[in-house]
Parts: C-alpha cells; structure tokens; sequence
C-alpha cells in the first residue's frame, strides 16, 4: 500500500506533464469522470460539504482500520478535484490522514482552490475529510 | 457620446493581467471598480484633512467637517431630495436597510403583515424574517415569472389594509429587472403601507429622482458606483425619519446624556452613532462628481447598447438560456449552457481572464423558482467594451469545448 | 528608542499650515493621523485588487478576500487571539458594543442587571440604556473619584447574583486613565457576569493580551490606530459569539435562505452582513504592520516621556487645573483654566495652529462629576514632540493673556 | 434708525482696522464684555441656544413692531459673537430679520465660526435669531 505522501508525489508528477492550465484543467475533468459512484443513499444534505458553491458530497466509511471515501459532484471540476483528494487519502488509517500535508495541492498549479474564500470548495474538502478520520480515530480508543 | 477608451484609463485595475491575459472585469454589479479621481479623493482627504468631523472646533476637524457634509449634499442633489438630512450616511444598504427593519420592529405587532418580492436579495428578506420572528407580524411574497417579471396581479392579492410596509428591490440583482416601483409605490399607499425600495443595483444605472418617486425609504451603497467600500445611505422622507427610532446607539446620535435619560439628536445625526466613515463619505461624494461629469444619459444608452449587443451574441450560442428577459433591464445578463454547471464555466472563464460571477447571487428563492443551482452573471459597466463581449462570447464556446 | 524625526516623514499632514502656523495636532484621541503607508495600502487595493469578497471564485475576488482575511490574521497575531473566527469586522466600536447589547436584549430579562462606569464614553452608555429601556433590566453605576479612578469598593457594592453584564472602558477618553480590567472581569466573572470592554483608547497606546485578560468581549476602532476611518472590530470569545443572535440581517451572513427558514453562518460571517468595508480592513492590517514596525515598547516609553513632560509644564501654568491624575493613564491630558471657558481657550489655540478638543468628549457624566461645562483636551500620539509640548504651553498662556 | 445692512457694513469697516486676528478676537471679546446684561430669569434650558458647544442664552420681545433680543454666554468669544449679531439684527422688524443676508459674517474674518460643524455656534445663533423673527411675523398676520 502506497504511502499518502508517495501518492501526492505521483500526482504531482503526472501533472507536471501539462504545460498549461488547458492541460491541466482536461485531465482533472477526466480524473473526475473515472470517481467511482457514491452510493446514491449518500447524496443527501447530511453529506453535502459546506462552503462549496457546487454541491459536494462526502461519504466515509471504516473497514479494517482504513477510511475509504467515495464523493460525487454536480460540477465537473469539482469531481476532479475530489477525485485528486480521494485518489490520495482514501483507503489510508485515520492518524495517517489526520498527519498528512496538504501542500502538494500547490504543487499541481490548482492553488486558486485553497484560497481562503469560502466560494471555494477544497479547503472545505480537506477539513471534512480530516473530520472523519479525526471520528474514526476517537472511535478507535 | 461616450468615449470609453478615454474613460478607461481612469480604471488603471483595467490594464491588470489576471492568469497571463488582460483582465476582462464583467462582475460589476457585485462592486464597481474605482476610478483614480475616487481614489485620489480618498487620499488627499487622508494627506490633508484627515479629522474626527462635528466634534471639534479647530481647523482640521472644520475642514473634515466641511468635506463631509459637501458629500451629503452632492447626494442630496442627484437624487433630487429636498433637504439634506434626509440623507442618512450608513455603512451599506445592508445597513441602511437594517436600520428601517430593527425601527419597525418596535412599530409593528403580531397580525401585520411585511410584503417583500420573490426577486429580493438577501439583505432585503432576512431583516424582514429576523422582524417577523421578533414581532410575530407575517412575511407575505409577490411572485414572480418566468421572464424575470414581478407578478403584479400577485401583488394585488396579497395587499390589504393588514399590509404595513413593502420591500421590493429597485432593480434585480441576478436578473437586471427593473421593478415597477412607481406602480408599487401607489398601490401600497392606497393601502397606508409604507415602501423601501433596495436601490443598491439601480442607482450604477440611471439615478431615479427620490422626491418624484415618492418613496418612502431608499437605500443603496457607494461601491456599487463607482465608489469606496464600506459607505451607503440611507433616504426617507423626513417625518418618517424623525418618527423611527434609532439603531446604533452612541456619540453624536444624542443631544444630552445622563444616566438617567438620554434625548437623541435630530435626523440625521439620530442615526450616525460613532465616527463615521469619513473618507469612504468623501470618496462617495467625488464619485457622484465623476459619473456626473460622464453623465447619466450617456451611461444608460451605452449601456443599453452593450446588454443588446450582449444579448444577441449570447442567445447565438448553442444551448446557452438567459434567465431574467425583462423588456426593462440593466445590463445584466444571468445564464447557464445546457447541463454544465456556472461554477464550471466561471471557473474556466477566470482562467482566460474574465471575471463572471457564479452562484446563486444571494438571492436562493429566484433559483428555487427556475430549479437550478446556479447561474452564470456576466453584468457590464460604462467602462466595459464591445470587444471585451465578443472575447466572452468566444471564452464560453471554449468552456463549453472543454466542459462537455 | 524612537526617531521621530523620521517618523514624522511617514505624516505629511504634519507639514500643513493652519491660519499661517505649522500644525500642531493634539487631537489624537478623536482620530490618530494616517501615516502614508496605509493611505498607500489603501489607493494601492482600488488600483490592483478592487473586487467583492467572499462571494466570488474568480482571481481578483480571490486577491481581495485573501488580503481581506490576512488583515484578520494581523489583528488575531496582535491581540494574541486563539482563532481568528474571532475577531469580526464592524464599521467602528460603536457598531461594535451595539452588536453585543442588541443580541443581549434578546437573552436579558427584567430584575436583571447591567453595570456600567461613571467613565464612559456615551457609545458605551446609550446602548444599555436603550437595552435597558427594551428589556426592563436595571442599569447601575461604578463611582469614579475625583483622581479620575474608578472606586472599585462602588463596583463590589452593586456587584450580585442579578448582575448578568459589566462594561468598562479599558482607557477613559477624556480623562486617560487606564482602567484595572483584570479586577474588573476577575470580580464580575466571581458573580457569572460577562465583561465588554470598551478598548477605543487602550489600542493606541498598548496591546493588550486578549486571551489572557480572560476577557468577555472587546471592541475597538481602527481610526485610532493609524488605520482608515469606517472600519472597527469585536473580539469575543468563540462560545460565546456562536450564542449571540446575529445584529444586522443580510448577504454572507447566511448559509441557506427561503421564505420559510434561514440558517445563519458561522462566526465571524454571522454578524458580517453585505459587502465589509474592504479598503478599510485591509488599511488596519497595514496600520498595525506599521505600529509593530515601530515597536510598541517604544510607543508605550516615548508617549510616557510626553506624557510625563506635558503634565509638568502644563502645573507651572498659574491657575491651570489637571483633570484626570490616575498614576496609570494614557497620554492624555484634559484641564481647564481658572474660569475660562473651554471653548474659548480652544479657539485661541486653533487661531495658533494647534488642535485640540474642547467640550465634553462624549461623556456628559465625568462633567456632571466635576461640575465643569468640560474641558480642554490634548492628547499626544508617538508622532508628537517635546516642542510641540513647548509651544502648546506658551500658546495657552497667551490665550490666558487674551483671555482674562 | 439704522438699516441691517448698513449696521453689517460698519461692523465690517471695524473690524477691517484690525491687521491679524489677535487684534480681532480682542475686538470682539471687548464687544461681548459690552452686551447688554439679560434678565436672569431667562438664563434657563428653554433660551439655551442648541449646537454651541458653549451654553448660549437668546431671549427676544416684540416691542413696537421690532424684535428686541439680549443674550448671555459663558464663553467670552460666544459672547463677543452674539454681542455682533445683536447688534446688526435687534431693533429691526420681524420681516427684515427674516430677509437679511448674512454674507458679512464672511468679512470680518470670522469665517471659521460658520461652518457646517455643529460644534460651532455662530451658525446656530443666526437660525435662533430668524426664528425668533419668523414666530413674530405669524403673530402678526
Ligand atoms: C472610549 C471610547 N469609546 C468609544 C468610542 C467610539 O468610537 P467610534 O466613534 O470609532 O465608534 C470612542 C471614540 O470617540 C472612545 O473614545
Ligand atoms: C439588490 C441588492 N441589495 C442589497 C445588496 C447589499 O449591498 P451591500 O453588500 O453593499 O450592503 C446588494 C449587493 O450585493 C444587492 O445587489
């Protein structure tokens, strides 16, 4: 199993390839349309992510000391930024995610989403998706 | 005539490259960008001048005092109201409206009745909803239709001798209807209820003439034209100012302190508690100069022409739906492309450097009516150009390209 | 140590001539001056970043909300507040105190009661009086004596199990002194009653710990920092902000709205309804970037030497009487002269060049106190000079001179 | 008996004779200490002047067809100023009061005490003066 950093490394690398936000912004689209389906019982508003202006939804779940998330999204960019979150801290143990950096979200030239502006959605991300690892962990002691 | 390239290089934000392209700013009516007039107003007030107003008896505070008050009647004369202190300085309509909601919570009692309008931003429900929960009074709504209308008939419904106070917005801000506030106005008299009209997205428009109107209470903010953040004003009519208690209490809003009772000040100084916003004042009042001296007549008809060229280039793309087709409009235009969501497009429209706004435009119920999450709100100004559309025009086509 | 000589360079304001004399500005307790740095941030946000916050996804709304919110991060660094969901923008510490009060009004009751001292400002009396008159809660007094200080024994006396709210202002305004909040909220915490203090005139001279003073609420204004005028802030702590009803209603302060139902925001947004003043808020990040360039060690040592300077030179004045004598206060100096009329004496000083205020500052009841019809007030900031001082002093003998 | 804008005028040409404002503040601190004394009972809340900073007596009685005002102040300069305005308006008819110009205000070099500040009194004092004018000429009619 790959380890989160390693995972965000790969991702930085894959987009280092483009050379343009065109590039970029192409292959988050298609990173979003391969988002393995939230089960639709979860598309409700208890796991819509706040301070998206699109909506967002969030499902985790525990099995065998791993967070496996699945989201879906009613923007397509949205999805590809969810799909990048997912692809690195899915299937990870809750104090890994709790730990992990963020900053690689830097490095694949999509800053503009971690501004502080509350219309933006991937800040909000990270910190729901930090909140369930930080209650799974609670649940485990 | 207008001659928007002179006017531009007043705007030197204009000239800014926003993701390596020039920026195309078409997110006007969320705030107007500043001209350097504006911007020198501000600061020689603060190299020069810069003084509590009303309170002192030296020089500076003379001068300040001057400057701040010259702003009040600069306001006084555009919109045509007969005597200065019927222009209340506020920190936004926001505010202003907040001060005529929070009067009337003490006025009003249970089995009243609040209209306000399917159109409204939300500024001007939630004060009305805070008031009805605070006071027991009933929020009543006139509808509105597909093309962006209100429902007059809709209105006529709902108004009864219960009615006390009206709220409609001049102007809509995610549509760019202009209401008929005139017929609104009357009617609601007929029935002794009072009427505020939200002015925030009219008055970058065409500048209604406030006595004429014969409106009750007004309110709009300086940034939408033209000038500093963080001013707004608040217009009524003098005996209704006079009789509405204050909002903000502190200095300068009472003639006479002791712990045992207070008497208020006169209008407008009744509701200025505290130090105002001096500069945003003076910088407001140098805006008025400055849109004065392009002139209103000019603005509307080149205006006019940027929404109809707009509109037609738009309505040539395929799948693209304008929401809000009023015959009486500002030059706003809200829309979305077939099943592609706003925050998609605006995304990718920011990238080519066009600023749009996405979003529901703080006013939910309009989304709620047309069932979307959203729209797209491209809203031009005096400063903006044909090319600068036909650019947007050709970045939607490439959005629509890449999204679909 | 402090050179003020260059310091000066940063207020060219400093260099005007009023009625032919350069200006001597002793009116620092109304506004502080505006040192070219934040005018500079100010022009420099309208020229490049000019967008509304918050609400939009494009690059300059995002430029704009990113400096809008690191402004809210130098205010939580410099008052050393846990989380900066505390510290909410408001136009002034007027709007500031108002917040508070008006969301008490919602949760006091009748038989409850509000202290307040006989050293406030009216910003910080009205309020209570107009929550008391809403609510019927009872508003009592701290006693000062005539040194200026609060008598802490009156405080203890009023102190009970009814007390639900305590407001002090940090500094008195017109007398200097500086308050001992610490005794205050540790006393009124004893008896479960919430603290507000009033901290307009204890920023410009100190910066207080907020977290360790243990402290309820805090409010104070930017134009008396070296920042913009229309810009304030309330600090409160987290739980209870989360439990204050909302003040003005509208835009950004809600997370959903229909006719039927709103939810509020959270905190700060909740009590920043409609568009904040922008420019201004990002003018009080570069104000305090500016004092703790300075250092406030080094402020807090030069205004004690003016202080301390002034006070003695201003005692060889024959017939000249010191109000305020507090052994802790702020550079603050009021005093009257046998009996002549304040006014007058400001007048003359004004005729030299020299600003000072004149009057009651806002707090009636310190009057009432000394039975004087006021006071003439000079107050000092860093920028000021030792022959400043100098020339106030021959100046007021000469206005004795003319005057007797 | 004099016109008001005869008086204007003349108070104008006094204070022309004076090179800088010390020697005008002394006139007119001269002038105050010379204002008629007003009847004591009339030194209450009711006469008080509103917007002067400094407390500002005015009575007035209808006397023949003309308006007779005194006043007091605890300011010397107030004083000095009232000391002026009486001069140049009472002992005039209500309806002269109510049209007279108050330009010469401009002219002595007082300037200072018009300003829009509500501090300041000379302006409150004028709107005192016509108002006074302006109930008698209702009574009148
Ligand atoms: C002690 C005190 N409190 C409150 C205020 C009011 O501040 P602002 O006018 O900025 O709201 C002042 C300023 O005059 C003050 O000195
Ligand atoms: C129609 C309308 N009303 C009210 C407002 C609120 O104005 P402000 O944010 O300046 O208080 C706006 C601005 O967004 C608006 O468009």
């Amino acid at each position: 199993m790959k380890k989160i950093n390693e995972i965000q490394t790969e991702i930085v690398e894959e987009f280092s390839f483009f050379e343009d936000w065109l590039q970029r912004y192409e292959y988050l689209i298609e990173l979003g349309k391969s988002l393995p389906k939230i089960n639709s019982k979860f598309m409700t508003d208890d796991y819509l992510i706040n301070g998206c202006q699109s909506q967002v939804w969030l499902h985790a779940e525990f099995k065998k000391d791993k967070v496996i998330f699945t989201a879906e999204s009613d923007a397509i960019i949205s999805k590809g930024i969810i799909a990048i979150l997912i692809r690195a801290f899915s299937n990870q143990t809750p104090i890994e995610i709790i730990n992990a950096k963020t900053e690689f979200i830097d490095q694949i030239g999509l800053r503009e989403n971690l501004s502080p502006s509350r219309s933006n959605g991937m800040f909000s991300m990270i910190k729901q998706i930090k909140m369930y690892a930080l209650i799974f962990k609670t649940q485990l002691t | 005539m207008l001659d928007v390239k002179r006017i531009r290089k007043d705007f030197p934000i204009l000239n800014r490259l926003v993701n390596g392209k020039k920026l195309i700013y078409f997110d006007n009516a969320a705030t107007s960008q500043t001209p350097k007039q504006v911007i020198d107003a501000i600061s020689q007030y603060y190299f020069n001048n810069n003084s509590n107003v009303h309170r002192g008896v030296h020089f500076l505070s003379e001068e300040a005092t001057s400057a701040f008050e010259l702003s009040r009647n600069k306001i006084q004369e555009h919109f045509k109201i007969s005597k200065s202190c019927q222009v209340i300085f506020t920190s936004g309509t926001t505010h202003s409206i907040n001060i005529v909601a929070s009067g009337y919570a003490q006025k009003l009692k249970k089995g009243d009745e609040i209209i306000v309008s399917e159109l409204e931003h939300h500024s001007n429900i939630v004060p009305w909803q805070m008031l009805c929960e605070r006071v027991g009074t009933k929020l009543r709504v006139i509808r509105m239709n597909s093309q962006g209308n209100l429902d007059i008939k809709s209105f006529e419904k709902i108004l009864s001798k219960k009615t006390k106070l009206v709220f409609v917005n001049h102007v809509s801000n995610s549509l760019g209807t202009i209401n008929p506030i005139e017929e609104i106005i009357f009617k609601a008299h007929k029935y002794g209820a009072k009427v505020i009209i939200d002015g925030a997205q009219a008055v970058p428009h065409f500048n209604p003439n406030l006595q004429k109107l014969d409106v009750d209470y007004y309110a709009f903010s300086a940034h939408k034209l033209c000038g500093p953040t963080g001013v707004g004003v608040l217009y009524g009519k003098e005996e209704l100012l006079k009789d509405l208690p204050p909002y903000h209490g502190g200095g300068e809003m009472i003639s006479n302190v002791t712990f045992e009772k207070t008497t208020y000040a006169e209008i407008p100084y009744k509701f200025e508690a505290g130090t105002p916003n001096i500069s945003g004042v003076i910088g407001f009042g140098a805006a008025l100069d400055y849109l004065n001296n392009i002139g209103f007549n000019n603005i509307i008809s080149y205006e006019e022409e940027l929404l109809k060229y707009a509109t037609e280039k738009l309505n040539l793309i395929n799948g693209l739906k304008i929401f809000g087709e009023s015959i009486n409009k500002t030059s706003v235009i809200s829309f979305n492309v077939d099943e592609i969501h706003p925050y998609d497009i605006g995304l990718i429209l920011d990238k080519m450097g066009i600023a749009v706004r996405t979003g529901k435009h703080c006013t939910q119920p309009i989304m709620d009516f047309y069932n979307i999450p959203g729209t797209v709100r491209a809203s031009f100004a005096f400063y903006n150009t044909f090319e600068e559309i036909d650019k947007l025009v050709f970045a939607i086509n490439k959005a629509i390209n890449i999204l679909k």
